[in-house]
């Protein structure tokens, strides 16, 4: 089993499945000639040429349009965007266009279309490339969302993304493109849907998605010290959501963190924390906690962008104030 | 004259009475509160839909429009059945009652919709030609936008990617000379947007979208250099009879504007063109005329015979397979079920 | 005291603030000469003439950006959307620049701007024209977000927001444009934040904002005559979020309904309702009962685009969930 | 040469070296980490800056940028310790650390901002001169932006409405021929945006952006015009020495290349025409490099010696008045509180 980064791990699904499928193509700013401003597309354009590997001009509305277009029309396209930040600038042509491709032509036309590139803070960056995005698009029928924190996932996701028949969106994060971990030298895919339940505890459940699946884990390690035992979920996917898994952890720990490091209103983690209050209210000890990133754009100031994003230290109170260990904010 | 000249000329005022007709009888449903909210007429713009049809050959082409959709899925060789039964909402319209006026598709025709959102129509058809070249089919898309849409920043994009990868794609502004209650005129930087090709280093042309033969010759031309990989700009000018939509009481324009442009007709104009060259028929044009009345009102009771979609299709044509819905609905078609995915 | 449908209600508020302050501008598709689509702007051209009231192109992302500027540099614009569907073309100014000026520029700029419209589904529209797009508002800090169910209410909160030094977007509904009621003759303007009790009751908190508030009172008058007394909260401004009130009225009641139109993932309603699940926990006798519109792309067939929605009917049975007087899914 | 043309070339020369020294500095303190995440250098591009500022009139007219803003933002007269503690994300920044090298603002100085989505600031801008014109200021408003930003849909949206209502503004792209690592030749329908001015019915000029008095006289022509009324376009070719930000290794190009065009230094330019029109003094350039130095390294000190923000300024600079967040947070800086509105 290959030790990769999270980078290589989304590259070699992106290679498998240009060498498999003759209609995958990969559109984006940089991705080409520059091998992706984060390095994902590295050495595609050799291998792949330029016709299916292409660097767009600056127009994230129009080149996600053709993406669309060229996926009602047969292929298979993954689309870049730098940032999720500026995928702003295209939400009408993924919300509009494709999630609604299908609906709208009565189930005649597909835009079997990824969308994917990171998303949520990074560092030093201030708030117009700091944001968490999911709710965005979590919020839309027709689309599909999912969030891989391990390289074994990126890859297998990324895959299934490509092979799905409705356009998936892809939220990968800056700062794990780094990260290594085990990932089969066999091919496989990771089905879109299915959370994994990444340690097992029966004190109480932590979940979330993406980046702060980690900090979940170390949160894990610091309750183990204390005695008590978490079970720790990683969503993996936000839409849809695997409500089963997770109501099955509830059922068993009666009690529940959720992490989201996007704003609080309106978001995924407020979602989840809501559907597991009303399908486990009778079960749980403690109202459900919710940690998402502070209320305000991202400052620049490193110890405050720190500050504002959901850490450890807060899982950790968190789940200790589920657990009655602390007082409610203290 | 040849025959196949007459034959062409037999063809195009076919299509464009058909359009008429049935834009004349989708207004009396609507009336009739058959049809409900957004729908966009076509009439006086017959030329254009009919023109460009005659110069594509729809096995490879692809057409793409925006929400004023009936006319050119008509030259797209839609059923009238299919369309007027999407407008009643019925489960046998062409989008099974999801879409309306302004959603009309058909897979077999190659007719991509129908789009609600002004100007969006425009990449995704640049999208179609990106596919088409990838595929090496030897297409074509043609799409349709206004003049209110081509001031857009999805128009700007699309032409640069067009051209920057040779695109076969034609883009077509119908000049109709109102976006909505707005003169196209005090919110255009240019007087002529076939100029605005040059911002893109393509060609562009004006073309009198009155006239059917002179827009199907410049379709022609368009389609030979989209084909070449040179994406083309045509504006065709023409005009809208109706409001905007059903419920425009057009303040913003005098009846006498409107009656100015109906002596430009262009069915009138192709008839005359007929007659000029003696290639006219009196008996031929009625069973034309008649044909097309009966095949509208054959579109109508089939649309009013047919079944309305059970509740329960609002879960389909969302996902392929297995549909995975967020919770919570608990609606009429069943409630949801947590795990269901 | 004058009855004024909704519509006159908003263009007596633009009226009395662009006659008040010179600073006020209204731009956007449609609002001079045709007097706007759905003729809030009625006149004002006539008074005000075409530099204070603009017809735009149509161009949501550069208008709407325009307005941000315009701001900036000191006027108080309101762009009118002719939908907030297509405000998704504009989100990206909304929410990275009109959202972030004041933070990004240490406090020294600001965009006093408004941005209103209808919003959320109207009759016989389809997917892409009948969409509640409240949560892409709510979930961004540096923006406050309203919405009026009453002419009283879309007066005052249009006055405030007018007044307002910072962003403000305003959720209109096409269906209440007609509404008519009471607004006193006298000038007033509406707190943005507070929320208002509309009927008072002890068993049941029934809470929502904007179009379907009016279905909650007539909920509320179903349950009435079930015996049930149930107390209705119009939120009015869903961002900030006048939680004082909500929990009161929960800390009585016991129970509640969160309604919302728009999609349940990521949405304002299941974020009331995980705010109250969570704020209450102690005493909550019921799950909080959230009812959304249906999490599919809107159809245009009549009889399917109202089943999709919140209804009367809906509500009923919610509130007889909570009240343990209805099997789970009855 | 006149008096005051002498003190134009000086003043010009000295706005030019600060800018290059500065940056060249910036590049340091990233290098030590003083610095992070995005900081894009503006070297080579001085005389873009330095040739606009100095046609404009800084009491009423307004400038905005992208994320390449440091020249800018010094151009327009803004304290060298402001930037640099901003730069250093430090209390004293001119955003007070919220913004850091993207998000340079100076209320006083009209600069407003700094901007990191591509494209975002050429709407806003045209915002400002909205505000000018309606408010009367006789003022005009100059936007930057890249070879890269001209093809969002922003910059098509914005040229159309400057050029409708007449509005007092000055669109300058600066074409440095790369976007990121993208020459501006490959993602271009067009070799000249000039060209695309046509397409807005306005004038457009090319100008040599290394030659900082063709920039300044093409920028009192493009300001004359657009104080009457008349938007311009504006392309300054010119060229980034450094890599697109700190991170970039600069694969795409040559060194052959860069060093070609430091060649044609702007500076170095500036200085031939001095010294071949006999305004050269070889003490008093030094005594502008010394201050420029000194300068640097008195903003650096400042920028050190400066106070972190305290966490609880996170909340700061969101809400005029009274803050109104959303729950939960339970942040450091003090949890927050239900009904706290
Ligand atoms: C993005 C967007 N903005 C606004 C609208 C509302 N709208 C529908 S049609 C229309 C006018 C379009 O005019 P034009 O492009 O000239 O097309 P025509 O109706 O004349 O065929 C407007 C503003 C919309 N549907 N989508
Ligand atoms: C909307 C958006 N898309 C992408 C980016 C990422 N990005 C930052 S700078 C840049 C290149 C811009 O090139 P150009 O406009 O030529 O400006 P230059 O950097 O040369 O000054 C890109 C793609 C962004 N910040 N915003
Ligand atoms: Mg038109
Ligand atoms: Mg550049």
């Amino acid at each position: 089993m290959a030790q990769l980064s999270y980078r290589e791990a989304l590259n070699r699904a992106l290679d498998e499945e240009m060498a498999r499928d003759e209609s995958v193509v990969l559109m984006g700013e940089e991705v080409a000639e520059y091998d992706g401003a984060y390095k994902v597309s590295r050495g595609l354009l050799g291998k792949y040429g330029p016709e299916r590997v292409l660097d767009t001009p600056i127009t994230e509305l129009g080149f996600t349009g053709l993406g669309v277009g060229a996926a009602m029309a047969g292929l298979r396209p993954v689309v870049e965007w730098m940032t999720h930040n500026f995928a702003l600038l295209a939400i009408d042509q993924v919300v509009n266009e494709a999630a609604k491709t299908r609906h709208m032509s009565g189930g005649q036309f597909s835009a079997p279309i990824v969308f994917r590139g990171p998303n949520g803070p990074a560092e030093y960056l201030s708030s117009q490339h700091s944001q968490a995005l999911a709710s965005y698009w979590a919020h839309v029928p027709g689309l599909k969302v999912v969030a891989p924190a391990f390289p074994a996932d990126a890859y297998g996701l990324l895959k299934s993304a490509i092979r799905d028949p409705d356009p998936v969106v892809i939220l990968e994060a800056e700062m794990l493109y780094g990260f290594k971990g085990e990932v089969p030298d066999e091919e496989f895919i990771t089905p879109i849907g299915k959370a994994a339940v990444l340690r097992e505890g029966g004190d109480v459940t932590l979940v979330s998605f993406g980046k702060p699946v980690h900090m979940l884990l170390s949160a894990a390690e610091e309750l183990a010290k204390l005695g008590v035992a978490a079970e720790v979920i990683d969503l993996r996917s936000v839409r849809p959501l695997d409500e089963a898994t997770l109501m099955a952890s509830v059922a068993k720990t009666k009690r529940a963190v959720v992490v989201d490091e996007s704003w609080p209103a309106a978001s995924v983690g407020s979602y989840v924390a809501h559907r597991i209050a009303t399908e486990r209210f009778d079960i749980l000890d403690a109202p459900v906690e919710f940690v998402s990133s502070e209320d305000v754009p991202m400052p620049y100031n490193h110890a405050l962008e720190l500050a504002v994003q959901p850490s450890v230290e807060k899982i950790v109170r968190a789940a200790k104030r589920a657990l009655y260990l602390e007082a409610k904010h203290g | 004259m040849s025959a196949k000249d007459k034959e062409l000329y037999w063809k195009l005022r076919e299509q464009m009475v058909l359009m008429r007709v049935f834009e004349e009888k989708a207004g009396q449903m609507y009336g009739l509160r058959k049809i409900g909210g957004f729908c966009h007429l076509y009439n006086g713009q017959e030329a254009v839909a009919a023109g460009f049809a005659s110069a594509m050959d729809f096995s490879k082409d692809y057409v793409l429009t925006g929400y004023r959709d009936h006319g050119h899925a008509l030259a797209a060789g839609m059923q009238p059945k299919a369309i007027m039964a999407e407008l009643f909402g019925k489960l046998t319209g062409c989008s099974r009652g999801k879409g309306g006026s302004m959603h009309m598709f058909d897979a077999e025709r190659h007719f991509l919709g129908g789009n609600g959102i002004v100007g969006a129509q425009i990449p995704v058809a640049t999208g179609v030609a990106f596919a088409q070249k990838y595929k090496k089919t030897g297409g074509a898309t043609v799409v349709y936008f206004g003049d209110g849409a081509i001031h857009q920043g999805a128009f700007h994009e699309a032409l640069n990617l067009a051209k920057i990868w040779s695109l076969p794609v034609v883009f077509v502004c119908e000049n109709n000379q109102w976006g909505m209650g707005t003169s196209w005129k005090r919110v255009s930087a240019v007087d002529d947007f076939s100029l605005m090709a040059s911002a893109y280093g393509i060609r562009g042309e004006l073309v009198d979208g009155m006239h059917v033969l002179k827009v199907r010759d410049a379709a022609e031309r368009a389609l030979a250099d989209a084909r070449a990989g040179k994406p083309v700009l045509i504006e065709a000018r023409t005009y809208r009879y109706k409001g905007h939509s059903m419920s425009d009481p057009q303040k913003y324009r005098t009846r006498e504007e409107v009656e100015e442009y109906k002596k430009q007709d262009p069915i009138l104009i192709l008839e005359d063109i007929m007659k000029a060259e003696g290639a006219w028929d009196e008996a031929k044009a009625a069973a034309q005329d008649a044909e097309a009345e009966r095949a509208t009102a054959e579109s109508v009771e089939f649309a009013e015979s047919s079944p309305e979609p059970a509740l329960g299709t609002m879960y389909e044509d969302i996902y392929a397979g297995e549909p995975v819905f967020m919770a919570p609905s608990g609606s009429p078609a069943g409630p949801y079920e947590p795990g269901r995915i």
